[in-house]
């Protein structure tokens, strides 16, 4: 059962979709802060340059293409929720859900490529950031993923139907730190 | 204050407890008219029968001024206080004079290395004097050091000098003193670097030019070399 | 079901209509997601920790006034020991006993009461971060007993000594060690989201921004801060961890790492994290100096103002830890500056404590005298920060014993005489008997007074030019003469922990023979006295409303001195 | 849990969101082309100038920034101000080769991985 404090709204944003800002705020400075050491080692490392090459701009393309999909279905999952159409809501968030599973998939693939040409974790600091940050995000798609599965499972029988959107929020999130990781880790040369 | 306990031995040492005596004064006043107040305030209105305390927003202007003054009071101090410290610190850490002499002091778990000129007075030819804890120096020379780490942070700190410096392994950070006192004095590791951190203490040697000169003599590989052929 | 269980279900049976049923122990006392029993658990594991902490400043204490000789309970200090103790020393002191007392456990406690709702808005995340907490207090705990034993590389984990096992001789220690402080703030994470947003939705009708409690918004602000500042940090953490263990070379200068990186990545953490166990000590003393001193609060918004002043320019003065680790002489001016000028709205906010006893009527119980002691004592920890900010004088107090008794003077008042305030204030409200006030005062005395014969003691030793974390002076020609100072200190330490056992046996002995508080028994304005105590589950039998600011006393034109938030005018 | 997100929802429907898609999937076919030319300026441009374009509309359209309160921009503004911070006072050190009195002898990352040699 829910406390009454859930249930006010002295801010004017309901209490869920508040707390998710939070922890979007406080990712945003864990992200920040592992990047901006990236960035300076980086730009400190131009050798890192013929590292980076190496990595497959074709398959982190893809990934991106599929991230942005699954935060439109994601984003249309919480259209069908705020119409009360919970059985929509839920199949959108399945559809969420196989987008995060195919971008897990093609990175177990990529990485399975790299390292298997010798490209490892030790190799230097340059792969050390690239397996950290893309790990780091890789576990934040399979949390958000597992979390979606769960409010779709309420969602289908009409419960809980603002969690749909809370979620998406996250989703959101998530897609904005690859749209970054993207060109940091395999278009800049 | 300082030179109470540790003399002044250093061109700089002066200027650093000068600041030091500065901010002493600045924030010792601060500190004794604020406490005074606060437990003549706790005296005069201690709970007595028939005495009622007062309704004070303190959100009136007259009201605030009792914190908005010394408020601003405070910022003026502080302004002192950065102007002296900014000095110090840039004679001390980042201006670097002309050097009489070099030396290069490496710091590893967990003792401290030093590389002086030999005869030719030049760092890094064959005649280098290498020591382990024990750094030899002359006074009233202009020391410009080059410190490094072998393995971990490390800290070369003479308090005499009011000399500090982490030593970082990666880097060579360039720094200089100028000894102004004869004597045998402490160097400690001010960072901890491993379990034998306790033990990471040196010892400066800073002597006069003539017994300077005796020193390099006798230390010389070269010089003993030449003695070696000669017999 | 876990939510209608908590401290004193009795009493509130019907409050908002749960049927009352007898829960198990484990329910009750450990599964419970009640915010006072939170509380609760969050107070005395800090207190156990407290504990330890305590007895690793006593091993190493006397190591350092008898080098050499066994130590009573302990035996033998090895320097790897002597490393380990003051690191674990320092670790514990403000991750497990600050923190987890000054927010969790008053955040838990305070925040729901005092802004008058029934709980947190989410109670089960709220034990999850409870229960994440005591998974990183166990972990830290094992640490001390694995090969090798406890990381001894000081709490600020510097590599390359903490990221190379070959360097720290601590195999799985160093290991433990950071795992440990990573999941403490994962921890801290979850509950800090829990305090803002519970502060920032659920407060009682009425009450308006400038009618939350100071020790409220200090909460929330310093929650703020630390979700702000520690994301860094949790990466670095991860980073280091991979350097341990998964052969990478985030900070390995010999393979294009970059030692100084992580101590601008635990420093940006560190710095806004000594603001974030301040501000809550100084809501604590707000609230109480107000009720001790009836008298309104001198200038809320003045307080609140330079609260957030505090906030913001806690995140740019980090480097002021760093001036001779090396980072570039330029920097050191910037943060010079910045570290200056925090000292302003720091001391406003010590003027406004003082000049909010003008004209009050002063009563000194208990709780009045340890925050009276935290402002006098604080005084001198912040006005001895002033040296170590400047940068020329830092030159030569950087990693002295000065620094060391500086920030004993900040970390004490903070993390003791805070909490010992907040505690013997708020006891009646959490158990409903009050505590023996004559005790209370044996013990106050006998805490104070040895605290400054320890740390007086010691800032003359770091003026004297001793450097911190060396386990054995009498090797340095130029300290030995000294001897006799640190065993004063440590003498000063063993009887000011003697006089620890006077406050347990109150606070104990208290729970039984101490006499009932009834809902008010300070004549407070603030809402968590006005229902009883302790406040039954759901906090209240209906919700109370406000009708005016916390701190109405003496207000003209009424015969009691006090005007509780929710008395309608 | 009807609020204001909920009722400025009313008039979008979705193929409003399938149009800020079809954007952002043209934005990524950009900032994939564009640093084939091998030119630095470009590559800057069109992967991170477009990157940030990305993210923008995602935040303001996909997570409803542009109908949310205030104050949940501003904070998240601060979040990266921070971070902006941090970057900008740690750069000095870690990113440059030398300054004021302080060398970093150049190691050069001798890499184990193929690409090298």
């Amino acid at each position: 059962m829910r406390p009454i404090a859930n249930t006010r709204s002295a801010a004017g944003i309901p209490t869920g979709r508040l707390a998710v800002w939070w922890v979007v705020a406080s990712e945003i400075v864990i992200f920040g802060g592992l990047l901006a050491s990236y960035i300076m080692q980086r730009l400190a490392h131009p050798e890192w340059a013929d590292q980076a090459a190496v990595t497959d701009w074709r398959i982190g393309g893809f990934n991106t293409l599929v991230l942005l999909s699954s935060s439109l279905s994601a984003v249309l999952a919480h259209q069908a929720a705020e119409r009360g159409n919970g059985k929509r809501a839920a199949n959108l968030l399945y559809v969420t859900c196989g987008g995060a599973l195919t971008f897990i998939m093609v990175k177990a693939y990529e990485w399975t490529m790299e390292i298997s040409h010798g490209f490892t974790l030790q190799s230097n600091t340059f792969w050390s950031f690239y397996y950290t940050a893309a790990g780091i995000h890789a576990l934040h798609v399979i949390a958000g993923a597992i979390i979606m599965l769960i409010v779709a499972a309420d969602a289908k029988k009409n419960l809980e139907l603002h969690r749909v959107e809370l979620i998406g929020i996250y989703w959101h999130f998530v897609d904005i730190v690859w749209i970054f990781l993207f060109p940091l880790l395999y278009i800049a040369k | 204050m300082i030179e109470r306990y540790l003399i002044q031995a250093s061109s700089y040492a002066g200027d650093i407890d000068g600041i030091i005596i500065l901010i002493g004064w600045l924030v010792g006043i601060w500190f004794l008219i604020s406490e005074g107040v606060f437990f003549w305030l706790i005296w005069k209105f201690r709970h007595r029968d028939g005495h009622k305390g007062e309704y004070i927003t303190g959100e009136e202007k007259h009201q605030k001024r009792w914190i908005t003054i010394p408020h601003a009071l405070v910022l003026v101090c502080d302004v002192f206080i950065i102007v002296g410290a900014v000095r110090v610190w840039y004679d001390v850490k980042q201006y670097l004079p002309e050097p009489d002499a070099e030396v290069r002091i490496i710091g590893q778990q967990w003792a401290w290395s030093f590389v002086t000129p030999g005869p030719d007075g030049e760092l890094g030819t064959a005649d280098d004097i290498k020591t382990v804890d024990e750094l030899v120096t002359e006074v009233g020379k202009t020391y410009v050091y080059h410190l490094e780490a072998r393995d971990v942070l490390h800290d070369f700190s003479v308090p005499v000098f009011r000399l500090k410096q982490d030593a970082i392994p990666g880097r060579v950070i360039t720094g200089w003193w100028k000894a102004t006192e004869m004597g045998e004095f402490d160097i400690q590791c001010a960072e901890i670097c491993g379990i034998g951190h306790g033990l990471m203490f040196g010892r400066i040697h800073v002597k006069s030019p003539e017994d300077y000169a005796a020193w390099v003599r006798e230390n010389s590989p070269v010089a003993s070399l030449a003695a070696v052929t000669a017999r | 079901m876990a939510e209608s269980v908590g401290v004193g279900t009795h009493g509130a049976e019907d409050a908002h209509g749960h049927e009352h049923h007898e829960a198990s122990f484990f329910q009750k006392y450990l599964w419970s997601t009640d915010h006072k029993m939170i509380a609760m658990q969050y107070m005395f594991t800090g207190m156990f920790m407290a504990l330890i902490g305590g007895f690793f400043a006593y091993t190493f204490r006397m190591q350092l006034a008898f080098p050499g000789m066994e130590v009573p309970f302990w035996g033998m200090v090895t320097p790897a020991e002597y490393n380990a103790l003051i690191t674990n020393h320092g670790a514990i002191m403000i991750f497990w006993v600050a923190m987890p007392v000054l927010i969790a456990a008053f955040g838990n406690f305070l925040i729901p009461l005092m802004i008058g709702c029934d709980d947190m808005v989410f109670p089960k995340i709220n034990r999850l971060s409870y229960q994440i907490f005591l998974i990183s207090v166990i972990v830290l705990l094992a640490s001390f007993v694995v090969e090798n034993g406890g990381f001894g590389g000081a709490w600020t984990m510097y590599p390359p000594l903490s990221a190379k096992h070959e360097y720290s001789l601590t195999t799985l220690g160093s290991s433990l060690f950071v795992i440990a402080v990573a999941l403490e703030f994962v921890a801290f994470l979850l509950g800090g989201i829990n305090f803002v947003t519970t502060a920032m939705n659920s407060r009682a009708p009425g009450m308006r921004l400038y009618d939350i409690p100071i020790v409220v918004w200090m909460i929330v602000i310093a929650s703020i801060l630390f979700m702000a500042s520690v994301g860094p940090l949790i990466a670095g953490a991860i980073m280091l961890f991979m350097d341990q263990n998964l052969g990478t070379h985030f900070f390995d200068p010999n393979a294009g790492g970059d030692p100084i990186l992580w101590q601008h990545l635990f420093w940006f953490f560190g710095h806004p994290e000594v603001y974030v166990v301040l501000l809550p000590a100084v809501g604590i003393t707000a609230e109480i100096i107000t009720v001790f001193a009836r008298k309104k609060l001198f200038a809320y918004r003045t307080v609140l103002y330079t609260t957030f002043a505090t906030g913001v320019l806690s995140f740019t003065v980090w480097a002021h830890h760093q001036f001779i680790a090396g980072i570039d002489p330029r920097m050191a001016h910037i943060f010079t500056i910045t570290t200056l000028l925090i000292s302003i709205p720091i001391a406003e906010m010590m003027f406004v404590f003082i000049a909010t006893l003008y004209g009050g009527d002063i009563r000194l119980n208990t709780p009045m005298l340890w925050a009276l002691a935290f402002i006098a004592e604080f005084l001198i920890g912040g006005v001895t920060g002033i040296f170590l900010g400047a940068s020329g004088a830092d030159i030569y107090f950087h990693d002295t014993y000065f620094v060391l008794a500086h920030f004993h003077y900040t970390f004490f008042p903070i993390a003791i005489i805070g909490v010992y305030a907040g505690v013997t204030f708020w006891y009646p409200k959490m158990f409903g008997k009050m505590m023996n006030d004559t005790l209370g005062k044996i013990h106050f005395w006998g805490t104070i007074i040895p605290f400054n014969c320890i740390f007086i003691p010691l800032f003359v030793l770091g003026a004297a030019g001793q450097h911190r974390r060396i386990y054995d002076f009498t090797h340095f020609p130029e300290l030995a003469q000294y001897q006799d100072v640190r065993v004063f200190a440590t003498v000063s330490l063993v009887i000011m922990l003697l006089f620890q056992f006077v406050f347990i046996y109150n606070f104990f002995a208290s729970l039984k023979k101490g006499k009932d508080a009834g809902p008010n028994p300070w004549k407070s304005n603030t809402l968590e006295w006005t229902t009883e105590s302790p406040p039954g589950h759901g906090n209240w039998k209906e919700l109370p409303t406000v009708y005016r600011g916390p701190y109405e006393y003496q207000t003209p034109g009424r015969d009691e001195d006090y005007w509780p938030q929710n008395v309608p005018s | 849990m009807s609020d204001s997100a909920a009722a400025a929802h009313a008039h979008h429907d979705d193929s409003h969101y399938w149009k800020i898609w079809a954007i952002l999937c043209a934005l990524l076919v950009v900032s994939v082309i564009g640093p084939l030319f091998e030119i630095r300026v470009i590559t800057l441009i069109t992967a991170f100038g477009v990157a940030i374009v990305k993210a923008y509309m995602v935040a303001k359209n996909f997570m409803h920034l542009n109908i949310e309160k205030q104050y949940v921009i501003y904070l998240l503004l601060t979040m990266l101000v921070f971070v902006f911070l941090f970057f900008a006072a740690v750069a000095p050190d870690v990113m440059k080769w030398e300054g004021d009195n302080w060398v970093k002898p150049y190691v050069a990352q001798e890499s184990s991985a193929p690409a090298h040699h």
